[in-house]
């Protein structure tokens, strides 16, 4: 076991025996040696299941949302890119500061767990697309660390790369390709639903009345899903890329959620989601001497 | 059927009431002529338009969308306008990602006085959106 | 059996497309799934699709009818359907006994349903023995035999070097007969199942699940559940779905679409009641309705053990582990 | 028709205003035939088809239309409640059990029912009148919030009352002018009647059903011979979509009535 999930396991019992938690949010071993799964612990007898390695992709971050009413403190477990999460829930207001308790775990980089399908424990796994490009490895809120800060080091560029391929396409090839990929979305809402930015109470995708989004299957509707969740979680986006392993048929979704966040960029100056909870969200303020580019 | 002959775009506007609706009826009050393509909707602010409407409006069978509201530093509601304006230049640009032309989705400043632009405006995008033929992207079948 | 070189199978699936509409595994990008052949789809064999072939039988959105309506005035068209005939190339086992879970839902207890029958009537199945099961596969301990599949008209084996095919139904039969010519007879064995990597105990957990709604195991179990509906839609046997409508100037339709109980609108009532309001009541339904409830009503499990939803859940919720919980726990 | 998922064409040919929120709607095929004939108890699917489609009990029947009383609650009865004579509608079914008539034949029956919960009961009730000489006394005991939502108005108080061996207690929640009648909640209204066990039918607000079945519990009626009928979302009608299970039952097909004795037997989770 390594040295990390053994100060975990110790943290969680500590907290959980002296009662100033009364839930911790891990992680522990899945079906699989590459799948780490979510980890609720309510009774010390449970720590010694928490684990951390290349595969604990869940961002816990979410489960704040459920918890915004939990009676007690809850303690979370979280990388780099989830504590994000919890700066940007604060920042909407879904959950209170104090109503956690951060241990923060600086992360290397996490592996694809669908390149390790069909290999043995030990083989060479690919690093996942969403780690690539981290630029946050260390926890930027927490109450305590665990490990080694570590650098941020760019490992590859897939994504910026795909984006910058879209770009350059004509606008109907540009059309074409999204179609493809908007057509084989099956609308089983993982990627809303593992995304700590999408918060709201009530979905408008689940609303009847009035029906903003039909139950159909279809590239129409799907568009409208797509667009619709991409600009909501415009700005508010952690780049965690959550949505993007969440999604059963791989739609490369955080080249929507990139490439807004690079145009953002571009237009309103440079803002990461989630680094500093005093900051107001992009679309959530404004400039006077914003651009006025489409007039 | 051949629809393409007779074929007229269909463009919705998001009129903004203090500014814009304002300067469409001027516009109307001065009989100055626009083409009939256009239908306007009255919102209470520029800032109310959502970025599902646009796309909503697409999907149901609009060919272009004009968001229009009061000039920067107008707003009836002191800063509406000015998510506006950062909302919908983000989402133009995403529009465009997605392959849609980017004629297809405006936004413009219009107040009360400014009939002439409000004519000016309509007629230029209406011919933008006839030269661009039907709305074919964005749509559902 | 009857045996084809691997490298003639170009030449079957051509002699079959004359009067079938052929519908194979394929893989393009990080997605496979059954569609139809044509010149130029290689058919993939290496592994199980990440779609499994209900939708061919049950499409995620399908309409029913057609209506118009004008002032007090109702029409109802009925739409014509394709009644083509259409073999399912390749598909496995646990598949296989899919269909045969989704023939008893939708074809017996009073009602038929006739979209289904209609497709399902000119549908054959040849299936396709699974040598290697892959890294969530499970279907033997759900007791489905890897080799044999249940509803198949042809089983296809694989020979390493030539597919070999055996009828296993007077329709299938016939076809092979008529194919004669493309074929070589021989004495040839396939080849055997390799290990699984998963094995579960299903003995006795229906009848144990019939004292267990008010378990505790079901909270636990569903705390890291998102809600999202990655394991029903790619499940083979879910079958729930919804009934909508799309209208446009007095003129529409009516259609079916596949619907999750995993979402929280599923239940929720006109009134605003909901009989399964948070998701331990829903994950609690999804396993109970697989495991127990399903069987009770039809006599088999509702699960074929394909492992689709615990390779592809975001949070790896695993029914194979929940299956083990609900036999190590203790009876209330 | 082959296929069971797509309804025929109706005409509404009637509608009646009971409460404020409530209206019945007389429905015929537009050949102005009875759309099928049901048994009391069951239900039909009916459809806006613009609008939406929605699962009722089948209040009563006439020789030539089907009764559906429907409260305004969503979309689909909202719609309806807008709607005029003449009207086309879908209308497909009849689907569920109904009630047992088998079981209820040759003995003294009791109603319960609270607001638009006559609804189906009264299917059964008009049943009984029209078959007099096979039942024996008929007891219903009625309530609601308010004189003007008491449903069916002439069958409480001019129609039923008539009845050979029949006898009508109304009641409602809060005393109100005009009203000379009884004032208590349906439960308590049945404990103060004191009635001798006997088979009971009964449907209203989830939480009146609470409460009658623990009165009913002290005054020493058998589960078996306390019958009700559930309300579930429904889409399909026919046992297929999923969505109305009580464990392995469908309340579409196995229900919607059930005797106390089977639901106790039923996960609790309607």
């Amino acid at each position: 076991m390594n040295e990390i999930s053994l100060q975990m396991r110790e943290i969680a019992r500590d907290l959980l025996s002296k009662n100033e938690v009364n839930l911790v949010l891990g992680w522990e071993k899945g079906s699989h040696w590459y799948k780490s799964a979510p980890l609720f612990i309510n009774k010390v007898e449970d720590v010694d299941r928490l684990v951390f390695d290349e595969f604990c992709h869940n961002n816990l971050s979410k489960y704040l949302v459920d918890l915004a009413h939990h009676e007690a403190k809850v303690a979370i477990f979280v990388k780099g890119c989830d504590s994000r999460g919890i700066n940007r829930l604060i920042q909407d207001n879904v959950i209170k500061r104090e109503q956690v308790y951060v241990i923060g775990i600086p992360c290397r980089g996490l592996k694809d767990p669908d390149d390790a399908v069909g290999k043995k424990c030990g083989e060479p796994v690919k690093d996942a697309v969403k780690c690539q490009e981290c630029r946050y490895p260390n926890p930027v809120v927490h109450d305590i660390m665990v490990g080694e800060q570590v650098n941020a080091t760019a490992r590859g560029q897939e994504t910026a790369a795909l984006i910058e391929k879209l770009e350059k396409m004509t606008q109907d090839e540009r059309y074409n390709y999204w179609s493809r990929q908007f057509e084989c979305c099956i609308r089983c809402y993982a990627c809303r639903n593992v995304c700590p930015a999408c918060s709201c109470r009530e979905c408008i995708f689940d609303r009847a009345v009035p029906d903003w989004l039909g139950k159909a299957n279809n590239l129409a509707e799907n568009q409208f899903m797509h667009l619709t969740r991409a600009m909501h979680v415009a700005g508010r986006c952690i780049e965690c890329g959550e949505c993007e392993r969440a999604c059963p048929m791989n739609l490369p979704l955080m080249a929507l959620n990139k490439k807004i966040i690079k145009d953002i960029e571009e237009l309103f100056g440079e803002n990461d989601a989630g680094i500093d909870p005093e900051k107001k969200p992009p679309l959530g303020h404004f400039e006077l001497n914003d651009p006025e580019k489409f007039m | 059927m051949s629809i393409d002959n007779a074929w007229e775009p269909k463009i919705l506007v998001f009129a903004c009431n203090w500014c814009t609706y304002a300067g469409a009826d001027l516009a109307g009050l001065s009989r100055l002529q626009y083409p009939a393509n256009i239908r306007i909707l009255r919102v209470p602010c520029s800032g109310r338009v959502n970025p599902q409407f646009v796309v909503r409006a697409f999907l149901k069978g609009i060919d272009g969308v004009l968001v229009a509201g009061c000039h920067p530093g107008d707003c009836h509601y002191t800063t509406g306008n000015y998510f506006t304006r950062r909302r919908f230049l983000l989402m133009k640009r995403l529009l465009e990602y997605m392959g849609l032309e980017p004629e297809r989705f405006q936004t413009r400043w219009i107040s009360g006085s400014e009939g002439p632009k409000f004519q000016q405006v309509v007629t230029e995008l209406v011919q933008d959106i006839k030269a661009l033929g039907p709305n074919r992207k964005l749509r559902d079948a | 059996m009857k045996t084809i070189a691997k490298s003639r199978l170009n030449e079957l699936l051509k002699a079959l497309d004359k009067e079938y509409n052929i519908l194979v595994p394929f893989k393009e990008e990080s997605v496979s799934k059954f569609v139809p052949w044509q010149e130029g789809v290689d058919p993939y064999f290496e592994e199980n699709t990440l779609l499994p072939p209900k939708d061919i039988l049950f499409p995620q959105t399908e309409k029913m009818y057609g209506f118009k309506v004008k002032d007090k005035s109702v029409e109802i068209e009925e739409l014509t359907q394709e009644k083509g005939q259409q073999i399912i190339f390749g598909l496995r086992s646990c598949d296989a006994y899919s269909i045969d879970c989704l023939d008893k839902v939708f074809l017996t207890k009073g009602y038929e349903d006739g979209f289904y029958r209609q497709k399902r009537e000119n549908t054959l199945l040849w299936a396709l023995a699974c040598t290697k099961p892959q890294d969530s596969c499970f279907c033997e301990s759900i007791g489905i035999d890897p080799r044999e599949a249940v509803c198949a008209d042809v089983q296809i084996y694989d020979l390493g070097e030539e597919w070999g095919f055996t009828a296993r139904s007077a329709a299938g039969e016939e076809l092979l007969q008529k194919l004669e010519g493309l074929f070589t007879d021989k004495d040839a064995e396939p080849l055997p199942v390799q290990g699984f990597s998963i094995t579960v105990d299903m003995e006795g957990v229906p009848e144990k699940l019939a004292n267990m709604f008010d378990h505790p195991l079901w909270e636990e179990v569903s705390r890291k559940c998102l809600g999202c509906a990655a394991c029903t839609y790619l499940c083979p046997t879910c079958h729930c779905f919804d009934i909508a409508g799309s209208v446009k100037g007095g003129q529409g339709y009516k259609f079916r679409c596949w619907d999750s109980c995993m979402f929280s609108e599923y239940t929720r009532m006109a009134g605003g009641h909901n009989p399964r309001p948070s998701k331990k009541e829903r994950v609690r339904n999804r396993f109970l309705h697989k495991l127990y409830y399903f069987v009770e009503r039809y006599g088999q499990l509702l699960c074929t053990g394909c492992g689709r939803c615990l390779a592809k859940c975001p949070v790896n919720m695993d029914i194979t582990a929940i299956i083990r919980k609900i036999k190590e726990a203790q009876q209330q | 028709m082959t296929n069971p998922l797509v309804p025929i064409r109706g005409k509404i040919i009637k509608v009646v205003q009971e409460t404020p929120d409530v209206k019945t709607f007389h429905v015929s095929t537009i050949e102005g035939k009875k759309p099928f004939t049901p048994k009391p108890g069951q239900l039909a699917m009916f459809s806006l088809p613009a609008v939406g489609e929605a699962m009722f009990s089948i209040t009563s029947q006439g020789p030539d239309h089907l009764e559906l009383a429907i409260k305004e609650v969503g979309q689909l009865t909202s719609a309806l409640h807008e709607i005029e004579e003449g009207q086309e509608c879908g209308i497909r079914g009849p689907y569920g059990n109904g009630f047992p008539l088998d079981y209820c034949k040759g003995k003294d029956l009791l109603f319960i029912g609270g607001g638009i919960g006559l609804a189906p009961v009264r299917s059964l009730i008009n049943y009984c009148i029209e078959n007099r000489k096979d039942f024996g006394k008929l007891t219903v005991v009625y309530g609601a919030r308010s004189v003007a939502d008491l449903v069916f108005k002439e069958d409480l108080f001019e129609n039923w009352p008539k009845v050979d061996n029949m006898e009508v207690y109304t009641t409602i929640d809060r005393a109100e002018e005009g009203w000379n009648g009884h004032v208590a909640f349906v439960p308590a209204y049945v404990e103060e009647l004191g009635l001798k066990p006997m088979t009971t039918i009964t449907c209203g607000p989830p939480i009146m059903i609470k409460f009658v079945l623990q009165a009913l519990a002290k005054m020493g009626f058998n589960d078996k011979d306390v019958i009700t009928t559930l309300e579930m979302r429904m889409k399909c009608g026919v046992g297929k979509c999923g969505r109305c299970n009580i464990g392995s039952l469908y309340v579409c097909l196995d229900g919607p009535v059930f005797t106390l004795e089977q639901l106790k037997k039923l996960p609790p989770e309607y």
